[in-house]
């Protein structure tokens, strides 16, 4: 069994009000000195294959598929 | 009786808690802004639904951490009486006033409608008007009500008889664990659910089930 | 003066901003010079289809627009109506096709944003909103990811700003296959005599900027060519909005905060090509020079270029012209709110529409032909061919009960409650009819008795074979679903979605439809007091079917005798309200043509609105009067699928029995337009032929044609059918299509 | 400025309504031999400061009051 984590973010230039308001909330609590705040999504996924460079191919049609909206987010597969 | 209502960015069920608790209290609710550090004297402390903050990052995580909310915490420590309704519900858990989490619904949608829902608990201040086991209308409409807790919890709160409503007859309409709709403290002072008693309390709302929970928690006489 | 902004004005770059040659040639002649790059890209926002209207403005003039409860027609940010009491209706429908086609979700939320905004601008609180939406067909590969992120996005726009979604429209057709429309609606509340408009007033006014930060979302296509200078650009930028809700919910509070003190002498939202087109609207309006100077304008990317931040598309940001003395007031407000406020600018007497860019001048043009002087066309139309009423008598014939059990569990006239159940259709507590009935009604805050009801409605296939019928019955119907709950239609928005109109045959769809709604809007008391038009929406030269979507807002006196389209009790007479005692004839068009036989052929059912006004007063009459039970209109599907629609609302049976003809399913499936349903207490005998004889005093046909009971529906000629049989159908096909 | 990513997922044993349905959904989408699903969060943060120790200690800080419900979730933090 293959272990692979896929990070999802958002591209550039994308607004995130998650992050902005994660910002904001940090400020509110007392945390200085935090500049920009990104929000991403990560996926834990269990494959059942031994074959590692399937695997990865596998991920990423995945991402490109149905995890990721590609059209605001990048993405990155890891296997552990 | 004397009541307030919290007031964060975001929430957007607070002009219709208004007006349900005017209605039936009498009198309007004082109101009380997310950067005030003491809330008045009151007999009833309400956080209404909507979408604190946008609820990004976790539904009611980044309104639990407000000013205001440390002041409904120390009033809740004296005994005060606060109810928190949808959103309310999901700030008073991010805040730790009452046990577990909720999640994002099981079907991933946001969903309106109207549920079924069993008093579970007759006895405590919030259901004293109600009948153990009775079931009433109650309209929902929310993203993340899937109520989780841990085992232990779990059978601390269903031991303990903080489980105060439940989705009845098959309606659950989110997953939630026992099919937990409402749960109040060990105290039973702090109260929180998932549907929306405030928008069926008059006829134009077709009917007015919601109306005792607001009569008992306001504690008028009947 | 430096203007150049070093970016050459190539004839590509100007292709490149949908600027044809004689309309950059048009730029030369009002400036006596070459346009800055900014300049160009201010020109392309103002002139393009979106900001000038150039190949509708012509058309739509002819549209009824006024009324003597018309406060404010098409112009502002939305349309506002008199509803007495000192109160007013502020609304607007508008698309947001192209975005949701690229980025369902976000396309479909911030469609749904932009709406709200526009509504909130003019100082009333959104109370209600609708959307309507089209797709391809159901099999198409992308039809289900469509609905899934559009409803999803309409949803998590609407719910968490907080108006509840009262109505709406969702249909397939392989027309919309590489062209989905979402159109959103909005209405607001407002004291009548505290509206807000854009028109900029005194000079040397403080322009300020409020709301969100400016990113380069929506800088689309043209600036694609800026990538060769930002060498920073590590990938291509998304030109996607994305909507913020929680942000657009504060500014929603902040403008009405601030409104109440004051302080707004004219306010405008920005929308498509945000501060472009907001400020020199604000200017123009007000015989005014605008004067912006950018460094002040509040950003959340770095190194913006002036050409950026005049075309950014960024959502939930405003305009406004301040009074002075209110500067620090209003600050405060928006700062409460957690929201940017900045001072970015100020009016001028000098009529021009300067912008400052870190010490330099990047673009100074004349406010007033910026917009007054835009293209206008009269593009070449034909006539679109009227169709012969095809002969069907050949097709075999089915059984009704057959023909009913698959239309009303088919993929266009199914429930749509899979949709409506992930939208908040009760927030505000004061939905008196949700999603589901013939049309949303809302009760109005603050008065005992009155209610304000909201349909959309258009019939695509009845305008694509007869545009001018069509747009007369776009209007028709949605005037009927007000009528039928018991509502007095006041004022409509449209939304005109059509193809090319650079193409003659489109042109022709254009002209015809809104013939036709100026036609019946004329006839029916009912004005257009704004709208909004989308076109180019085709692929690979394929149009989708025309489709001017009509948003009606009806008032009701008394909603504790509005009526609902639930069978009300067992045992009342059913009546048909009709023209004439045909009952039923036209099949060509209908509902039943298109899924039982695959026909498309044939002309829409006329539309004859001498009689549509007869029938919609008796009906309201009626209803005022608390005289009926239950009222509902007939539309897609004729009668047999009305009927059902009544029994499955309420779980009670009926039995139908009236003359038929030898082949009865005209009677049963025809679309013959201005019919009703309603139902009276039976036993009620004096009432009943009262009812009937004032409808034959006033010309119109009241037949009695069944009567309500029993748990099943019984059509002529044909089997029962048990009501539990008929909304399990009726409820099956969207979840089973989507989940 | 110090870069960071904090990666929060939920503790083993609490239910993944979204991991659940990505499972279902690969599967629909034709993806074989996916086992167990589990959805998180990343947060890319940064910080202006230049000492790591003390920039880990105040992400883990901003973790433990905000960015993490530690009744159900996990929290990781890493310098770039
Ligand atoms: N996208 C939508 N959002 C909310 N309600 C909708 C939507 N689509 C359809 N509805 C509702 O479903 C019901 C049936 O729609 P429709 O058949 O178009 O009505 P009608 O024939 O009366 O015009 C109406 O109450 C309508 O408001
Ligand atoms: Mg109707």
């Amino acid at each position: 069994m293959i272990k692979a984590r896929v990070t999802v973010t958002l591209k550039n230039g994308v607004l995130d009000p998650q992050g902005k308001a994660i910002e904001g909330a940090l400020g509110t609590l007392g945390f200085s000195g935090v500049g920009h705040v990104r929000q991403g999504k990560v996926f834990d996924i269990e494959l059942e294959s031994a074959d590692r460079a399937k695997a990865e191919a596998e991920l990423k049609a995945m991402c490109d598929k149905l995890l990721a909206n590609t059209v605001i987010e990048n993405y990155s597969v890891e296997l552990a | 009786m004397k009541s307030a209502v919290i007031l964060l960015p975001g929430l957007n069920r607070d002009r219709d808690m208004i007006a349900a608790l005017t209605k039936i209290g009498g009198t309007a609710p004082l109101t009380v802004w997310q950067t005030d550090t003491e809330i008045p004297d009151v007999d009833l402390i309400v956080i209404p639904g909507g979408f604190s903050y946008g609820d990004y990052l976790r539904c009611g995580a980044i309104a639990a951490r407000m000013p205001v909310m440390r002041a409904v915490a120390e009033k809740a420590a004296k005994g005060v009486t606060v109810m928190g309704v949808c959103n309310g519900f999901q700030i008073l858990l991010e805040a730790g006033l009452l046990p577990g989490a909720l999640m994002r619904n099981a079907s991933l949608k946001f969903v309106c409608r109207e549920v079924k829902l069993e008093i579970a608990n007759a006895e405590t201040r919030f259901t004293s008007r109600y009948e153990k086991g009775q079931v009433i209308r109650c309209p929902i409409a929310h993203h993340d009500g899937n109520y989780f807790a841990d085992e232990a919890t779990l059978a601390r709160i269903e031991g303990e008889g903080q489980v105060a409503f439940r989705y009845g007859e098959g309606t659950n309409p989110n997953g939630s664990l026992n099919d937990i709709a409402g749960i109040v403290n060990a105290e039973g002072n702090v109260l929180g659910m998932m549907p929306h008693p405030e928008n069926l309390i008059e006829d134009a709302h077709g009917g007015t089930d919601g109306r005792a929970l607001f009569e008992a928690a306001l504690g008028r006489a009947a | 003066m430096t203007l150049s902004n070093t970016i050459p004005i190539t004839d590509e770059l100007i292709a490149s901003h949908g600027l044809k040659p004689d309309e950059y040639q048009r730029i030369l002649d009002l400036i006596g010079r070459e346009p800055s790059f900014t300049e160009l890209g201010i020109f392309s926002a103002m002139w393009n289809e979106h900001c000038s209207y150039k190949s509708s403005k012509k058309w739509l003039k002819t549209l009824p627009t006024s009324g003597p409860r018309v406060i404010q027609g098409p112009g502002e940010n939305a349309g506002v109506v008199d509803i007495g009491d000192g109160q007013a209706v502020v609304f607007k429908m508008e698309s947001h096709n192209h975005p949701s086609y690229i980025e369902p979700y976000q396309g479909a939320a911030t469609g749904v944003g932009g709406i709200l905004r526009d509504v909130f601008t003019m100082g009333a609180r959104p109370i209600a909103a609708m959307n309507a939406l089209r797709f391809g067909a159901p099999d198409h590969h992308k039809t289900q990811h469509l609905v899934a992120g559009v409803v999803a996005g309409v949803g998590g726009y609407g719910n968490s700003f907080g108006v509840p979604t009262v109505g709406g429209e969702v249909e397939f057709d392989p027309s919309y296959n590489g062209n989905c429309l979402v159109n959103a609606f909005a209405a607001g509340l407002a004291d009548s005599d505290k509206i807000f408009l854009s028109q900029a007033k005194g000079v040397g006014l403080p322009v300020v900027y409020l709301g969100a930060k400016t990113g380069r979302d929506g800088v689309g296509g043209a600036t694609m060519a800026s990538a060769e200078f930002d060498d920073d650009i590590e990938e291509k930028r998304p030109t996607v909005q994305v909507g913020d809700p929680f942000t657009e919910k504060c500014l929603l509070e902040a403008c009405l905060e601030l409104m109440k003190t004051g302080a707004v002498i004219a306010i405008q939202d920005m929308g498509a090509a945000g501060l472009t087109c907001s400020a020199v609207e604000m200017g123009a309006k007000g015989d005014l020079g605008i004067e912006l100077d950018l460094d002040a304008v509040p950003v959340r990317e770095e190194r913006m270029s002036a050409y950026e931040m005049m075309l950014s598309e960024s959502q939930e940001r405003m305009l406004m012209v301040l009074r002075p003395e209110k500067e620090e007031e209003a600050e405060a407000i928006f700062r409460k709110w957690g929201l940017d406020f900045a001072i970015v600018g100020k009016t001028t007497d000098d009529l021009r529409f300067r912008v400052l860019h870190q010490g330099e001048e990047v673009a100074n043009l004349p406010i007033k032909e910026l917009g007054d002087e835009a293209p206008e066309y009269d593009r070449p139309w034909v006539e679109s061919p009227k169709a012969a009423l095809p002969d069907f008598s050949a097709l075999p014939a089915i059984d009704p009960a057959d023909a009913l059990l698959k239309l009303v569990g088919s993929a266009n006239l199914s429930s749509r409650r899979w949709v409506w159940e992930q939208y908040d259709t009760l927030i505000q507590g004061n939905s008196l009819q949700r999603p589901g009935g013939d049309a949303g009604v809302v009760r109005v805050e603050g008065h005992e008795t009155k209610a304000l009801a909201f349909s959309s409605d258009v019939t695509p296939r009845y305008v694509e074979a007869d545009p001018y019928e069509g747009g007369k019955q776009a209007v028709a119907e949605c005037w009927r679903n007000l009528c039928a709950t018991g509502a007095l239609p006041l004022a409509a928005t449209d939304n005109l979605n059509f193809g090319n109109p650079e193409r003659p045959e489109i042109m022709g769809q254009l002209v015809g439809a809104i013939k036709g709604i100026g036609e019946a809007c004329r006839a029916l008391d009912f004005p257009i007091v704004s709208g909004n038009v989308s076109l180019y929406n085709e692929t690979n030269g394929k149009a989708i079917m025309p489709t001017p979507t009509i948003g009606g807002v009806g008032l009701i006196d008394d909603w504790a005798k509005m009526a609902r389209i639930g069978f009300a009790a067992e045992g009342d007479a059913i009546l048909l309200v009709c023209a004439s005692n045909m009952w039923g004839t036209h099949l060509a068009q209908s509902a039943y043509m298109r899924d039982m036989h695959e026909r498309r052929d044939g002309p829409p059912p006329p539309v004859d609105l001498a009689h549509e006004r007869k029938a919609g007063e008796f009906v309201r009459d009626a209803i005022r009067d608390g005289r009926i039970t239950a009222c509902h209109d007939l539309s897609d599907g004729g009668l047999a699928v009305a009927v059902a629609e009544m029994a499955m609302a309420s779980g009670i049976g009926a039995a139908i029995s009236l003359p038929m003809p030898t082949n009865p399913t005209p009677v049963l499936f025809g679309e013959d337009q201005g019919r009703y349903l309603l139902t009276v207490p039976r036993a009620d005998k004096e009432l009943l032929r009262e009812i009937i004889d004032e409808g034959a005093a006033r010309g119109l046909v009241v037949a009695w044609i069944g009567e309500t009971g029993g748990s099943e529906l019984k059509l002529p000629g044909t089997r029962a059918i048990s009501v539990q049989e008929l909304k399990a159908r009726h409820e099956s096909w969207f979840p089973e299509f989507m989940d």
